[in-house]
Parts: C-alpha cells; structure tokens; sequence
C-alpha cells in the first residue's frame, strides 16, 4: 500500500508505504524464500475477519491550500506480476 | 521375536515388488498421461473441463518453475548435498503433481532436470512439464481418500466426488471428502514429507483453521472459490482480480487540519482501514 | 535409466543393513535405557533433571496410556485392520516415545502389548513403561536438529542447547532451536506420519501460530512454559492450576432488576467475560 | 463454566453453564475422540487475546428478595480430573 500526495502546484510527495506478509525465517532468524528453509512465519499479513488500521499524518509547506491525497493498494502476485487491488484519490483542503 | 526373521523377509519381498512394478508402469509423461490424463474428462465434463483449463491447477508444475528449481540447485545440491532423486523431489511434487507418484524412479529424476533446463529457457521442457498438473483424477481419485487407513487406497478407475451419480462410463463413489476444507488442507497447508523436515510453501489453511474458523467464520474453502458466482473448476485465487478486489476492502479517510498551535502546519491526517473480507490471512496461497 | 536397476539393489541393500542392525542393537527397555537414558544427565544437571522429572514430560507414555490403547484396539485393530508394529505405533511414539524410534521393530511391538495390558491395570507392565519419555536425550539430542536435511542428524553424544557451554563430560552444540516455538511444534501440533494420515492429539501450535502470533501476541512458548517463575524443566501447562487460574481470567457483574414491565418479574443479569490470557487456544495440549 | 444461583430461601437453581473445547470431527461430521480419527477441528475454545462475553437472565418467582449467583469455571483436563479455576459469588437484590 503507497500513499502519496499531489499538492496544488504540481508536485507529487510519498507519504509512507506498508506491506502486508508472510515473512519466512529460518531458525537463526533470516529471511528465508526457499519453502524448504522456513521453519518459522512472521507473520505480517491482514488477519481474517479483522480491520488493520493505518494513521498517516502528513505535513505540507504553508504555502500549500489543497491536495489530492492518493491511496493505492497493490497485490504482488510475484516479482514482476501485480495488480491493483484499490485506488482511492480524496483531494483535502488546509484552509476552511 | 521368533515371529521377527520372518517378519522381515516379508517386507523387503514386498518392496522389491512394489519397486519393480512401478518402474516397469510408468518411465515417461506419455505413459502417465494414458493413465492417469484428464484427456477422456472432457468427453463428458465438459464444462468442468473447461474451467479446470483455465485454473492454476492445471498449471501447477510450469506456474512454479522457479521455485522448484531452486530447490534443486540451492536446496539439494548447493545446501543439503542430497541426490535430485525421487524421494527429494516429492517434496515438490506431492502437491504440484501428485500423480508422480506412479512414476519410476528415473522419471522423476529426469523430470528434475528438465523443471532446470525449462527455467533456464528450455521451452520445449517447459511444454513437456506442462502436462503435469493436479487434474481431474488426482482429486477425484488418487487423493481422494483422506482417511485412507480406514478406508483404504482409493479404487482404480473409480471416481469420488459429492454426489456420487452412477453412470455408465466409470465407477463413481459418493464422498463427503472432496466437500471438506480439510480436502484442499493436504495441499494448501505446510507440507510434512516423510522424514518430517517441513517445507513451508503456504499456510493457508492453518489461517483458516486457527484464526478465521476458530474465530467464528461460517465459509469454507469451497464456497468462496467454487460456489461462489459459479466459479466451479475454475478455483479463482489471488491471481484472479476481482477476488483479491472483494476480499480486501479498503476504507480511505482523509482530514485537513493546521495543526501545531501557532505553527499552522497544513497537515493530511490520513486514516486507512484495510479489511479482509476472505476466510484466511492475505497474502498466502 | 540404465543405472536404475543398480540403484533398485542399493536400496534394498541398504534397508535390509539397517533393519538388522537396529534389530540387534535395542531389543529391551532396558538396552534403550542404557543407550539413551536421563540417568546420567542428572549427575551434573541436578536441578533441571529434578525440574523434569516433575514435568509431564517424564510421563509421556504412562499418562497417554488410555488414548494410546484405543488407537491399538479400536484404531489398528478394529477399524483399521492393520498390524501392531513399529510402523502404526510410531504414530503415537513419534512423540510419546520418540527414542523408541532406535529400538527393535519386536521391541516396539512388545511394548504395544504392555500398552493394551498397562491401560487393563497390569501394574508390572506400567512400571515398566514408565520409563518411555521424552527425557534430556531426546530434546537435547535425536530431535535437536529441526532443519535436518540441512544440518545433518544430530551427533551421537553431542548435546545441544541454547547456550552450548563446553564441558568435560561430553560435546556440546549451540543451537537456536530449542529456543524456537517451532521445535515444540514437532509433537504439540497435529502429526503428520510418513503416510500422511495425520493425528489431531492437539492443535496448540497452529492456534499459537496462526492465531496468536499473527494477531500480534509476542511471547514464546518458552518464554511462559519455561522462563516464567522460573518454572524451568518442569513445563507447567494445564496439569497445574495456578498456571491454568493465570491463562484464564474470569469477570463477572451480577446486576438486579424487576423486569418485563406490569409484572415486576426478579432477574438476574450475570455478564461474564472469560478472557483468554495464554498464546493459545484453551483448552488444548 | 457452570452459572448458579441459591435464593434466600435457600433453593439452588442452575442457570446456565457453557462448555469451551475443540470437537474433533472425522469427515462425515460425527464427533470422534480418538486423535487417528479426528480430520477437522470445529473449534469452540477460548481463542487466545480473545475475551469470551457470556451473559445470563435468570427470571425468579416473585416473592424471591436476594440471590447469590456462583459462577464457576472448572478445567476438566481429563475424564475424573479437574480442577476448579475460578469460582466469584456475588449476592444481587431485586429490591432497591
């Protein structure tokens, strides 16, 4: 998941990511891709039945009135192979 | 321990037969698809044959090359220094191509080689292995007994599935098998092979098991990815868009603000949910 | 395929070596008590040995031995059909027993029969079967070694632990699997025996894994079964109260009221919360 | 975890009482004990993390004043062995 920021004049900001996995580790605790090298998951995926919440705050110079804040989930089959799962775009305002 | 000696000339007999018979069955794809194909499938089961086609079971040796053949140069040569031999290759293949099984020795092993050689580009041993794959008569016969002490091996040209119908063109037998969640566990958990050094390919279904199930969830497997818009054979998973799409549902909410008093900072507060809507952890396969 | 039928004989060789020598080697209790006995680890480790023997692990057959005559009467032989022999009692010793995996297959038959007896009050029989367990040998040794095809078995006389501290009185190996959740999974998970019908005894390291650690929970489970109180080698679970009484609290409000209005009928309102405090589901093992 | 309660009569009542364990199933759905039988777990413990919420209405005969709710929470580890984990008795009045 990557959100990003284009503000009023142009310019587009990252403003955080996060992946959602399975990491694979062996007993000394590497990552490990190979299934025969897991031993153990770290487990870092969206859980059944359960909401993962994410808070960004993301600062602008003061000069800036509006943005258009996007947020796009992607889903990485394989290195490579991906699709997009959800692209949200809301434009916020700084001044009411 | 009188009774031992004789005990044990029984057993290596045994082998020896089962040993000879099966390589004298099965040494190439050719004689594994005349007996254990989906060719004949189709004649009747038309429509279930077509929607297999489509699904990644029917790709289930090529779509995973890479994999395998890692395993075979990092895992059993470079690290474990163990023969790429049958025994080490069904770590793979008792779930990317069960029917392998019925294979002699120097099948499987030539079929070791080419999983490298069509990794590295070999397209006509890609299209060879491309014939191997979990078909209609491995979950509707070879591994459609999951309690096969009790109920024995299943029956040479006999097909199981939930209902069961009798027809003229095969023996059938009902089984509440092929409807069980724990039916699809044998593949889409961790794999234990014989020796026990597990090989953690996925997890899906301890996720299931243990977190969504445990946790009061009504689905099984076979309702989100068969029942569900008549997907059928066509077993729609991570690959298929529009399923990844429905089981994570995304909820954006953004506030503008000018925060820090007396510093006006424009600021997104920028808050996301993230639900998954399916009936195991995301990703996992 | 020219080579095949040298490798055919090999292997027939190679089984029928060890057949025997395993045959000759433990044909008693007493000859694997001898070879892979505690009695000796308790000279120097005084404490953790009597930590231990007050653990349910030093009483791993006896305490099992109702389930694990049902599986030999009702399982084996009733609805199975199959022998009481190494092969089908390994099922149960693979973790009740595992040393048993070094004795005799007239040995392990033996035993089962000690079992069916022992479970129908032959007191003799129990006293002797009281000396299967899983003792120092077999976590400290012939199961210390989890990635095995990596890492080779565990070497005889070599112990292995998480500090691999050197000492006169035998070899020493560091190792960071005792110290992982994951080597506690080879026996309080389901077992998967080498023809994959699986035995659900328990399921607490699935609920650990897929439920507990991936919903955040950080402790091990040394963390609460060894380092907490100190409680060490004796792995208390829910044979001890007091560890039960912490896994689970309990709330309750009792409020009263005269409800359904004109009828003033007394009520009680019992709200009770059972909160879950272990790393796993409970009840399990 | 048995729910009870004695009036100030002195009469004990049983309200209620849950159960919380895995039933071990073999794959035509009948509850089976032995571990070589069990393929699928329907799964009705106490989840870890997880707070189990129960709630009782127990309706008395009108004359009843005060009753004193026991709520008793045993760990039956076995066929004749058990232990008590918790047991909380709390007196409630009907009358304010």
């Amino acid at each position: 998941m990557d959100v990003t920021a284009r503000t009023d004049d142009g310019r587009t900001i990252a403003i955080g990511s996060r992946e959602y996995r399975e990491v694979g580790l062996d007993l000394e605790g590497n990552e490990r891709l190979g299934a025969w090298q897991i031993k153990e998951i770290l487990d870092l995926s969206l859980q059944p039945g359960k909401k993962k919440e994410e808070v960004f705050l993301a600062e602008f110079p003061p000069e800036v009135k509006t943005a258009e804040i996007g947020v796009r989930l992607k889903y990485i089959v394989s290195e490579g192979h991906e699709h997009e799962v959800h692209n949200v775009l809301k434009r916020v305002s700084f001044s009411r | 321990m009188k009774t031992l000696p004789v005990v044990k000339v029984f057993f290596l007999f045994m082998l020896m037969t089962a040993a000879v018979a099966s390589a004298a069955e099965i040494d190439t794809i050719e004689q594994l698809t005349q007996a254990y194909g989906d060719g004949a499938c189709g004649t009747c089961h038309e429509k279930i044959h077509g929607e297999w086609t489509k699904s990644m079971h029917s790709r289930s040796v090529v779509h995973s090359l890479g994999g395998m053949r890692n395993f075979i140069v990092f895992g059993l040569e470079r690290d474990w220094k163990k023969p790429v031999d049958k025994e080490n290759l069904m770590r793979c293949m008792h779930c990317h191509a069960p029917l392998l099984e019925y294979a002699s020795e120097s099948l499987v092993r030539k079929i070791g080689g080419m999983i490298v050689s069509a990794s590295g580009g070999d397209e006509a041993a890609k299209k060879e292995l491309a014939r191997l794959n979990v078909n209609c008569i491995v979950c509707h016969n070879t591994v459609a007994v999951v309690e096969k002490n009790l109920r024995g091996l299943p029956k040479k040209g006999v097909y199981y599935g939930t209902s069961g119908s009798p027809t003229q063109a095969h023996g059938t037998e009902k089984t509440p098998a092929l409807s069980s969640p724990s039916f699809c566990g044998r593949c889409h958990w961790l794999y234990t092979p014989p020796d026990g050094d597990t090989l953690y390919c996925n997890t899906l279904y301890g996720s299931y098991q243990d977190s969504y199930r445990a946790g009061g969830g009504p689905a099984t497997c076979q309702d989100c990815h068969m029942r569900k818009k008549g997907a059928g054979h066509s077993f729609p998973g991570a690959y298929n868009e529009e399923m990844v799409r429905e089981g994570i549902q995304m909820e954006v909410r953004v506030d503008g603000a000018r925060m820090r008093p007396g510093k006006a900072v424009p600021t997104a507060v920028i808050a996301i949910g993230l639900i998954n809507k399916a009936g195991h952890r995301i990703p996992d396969g």
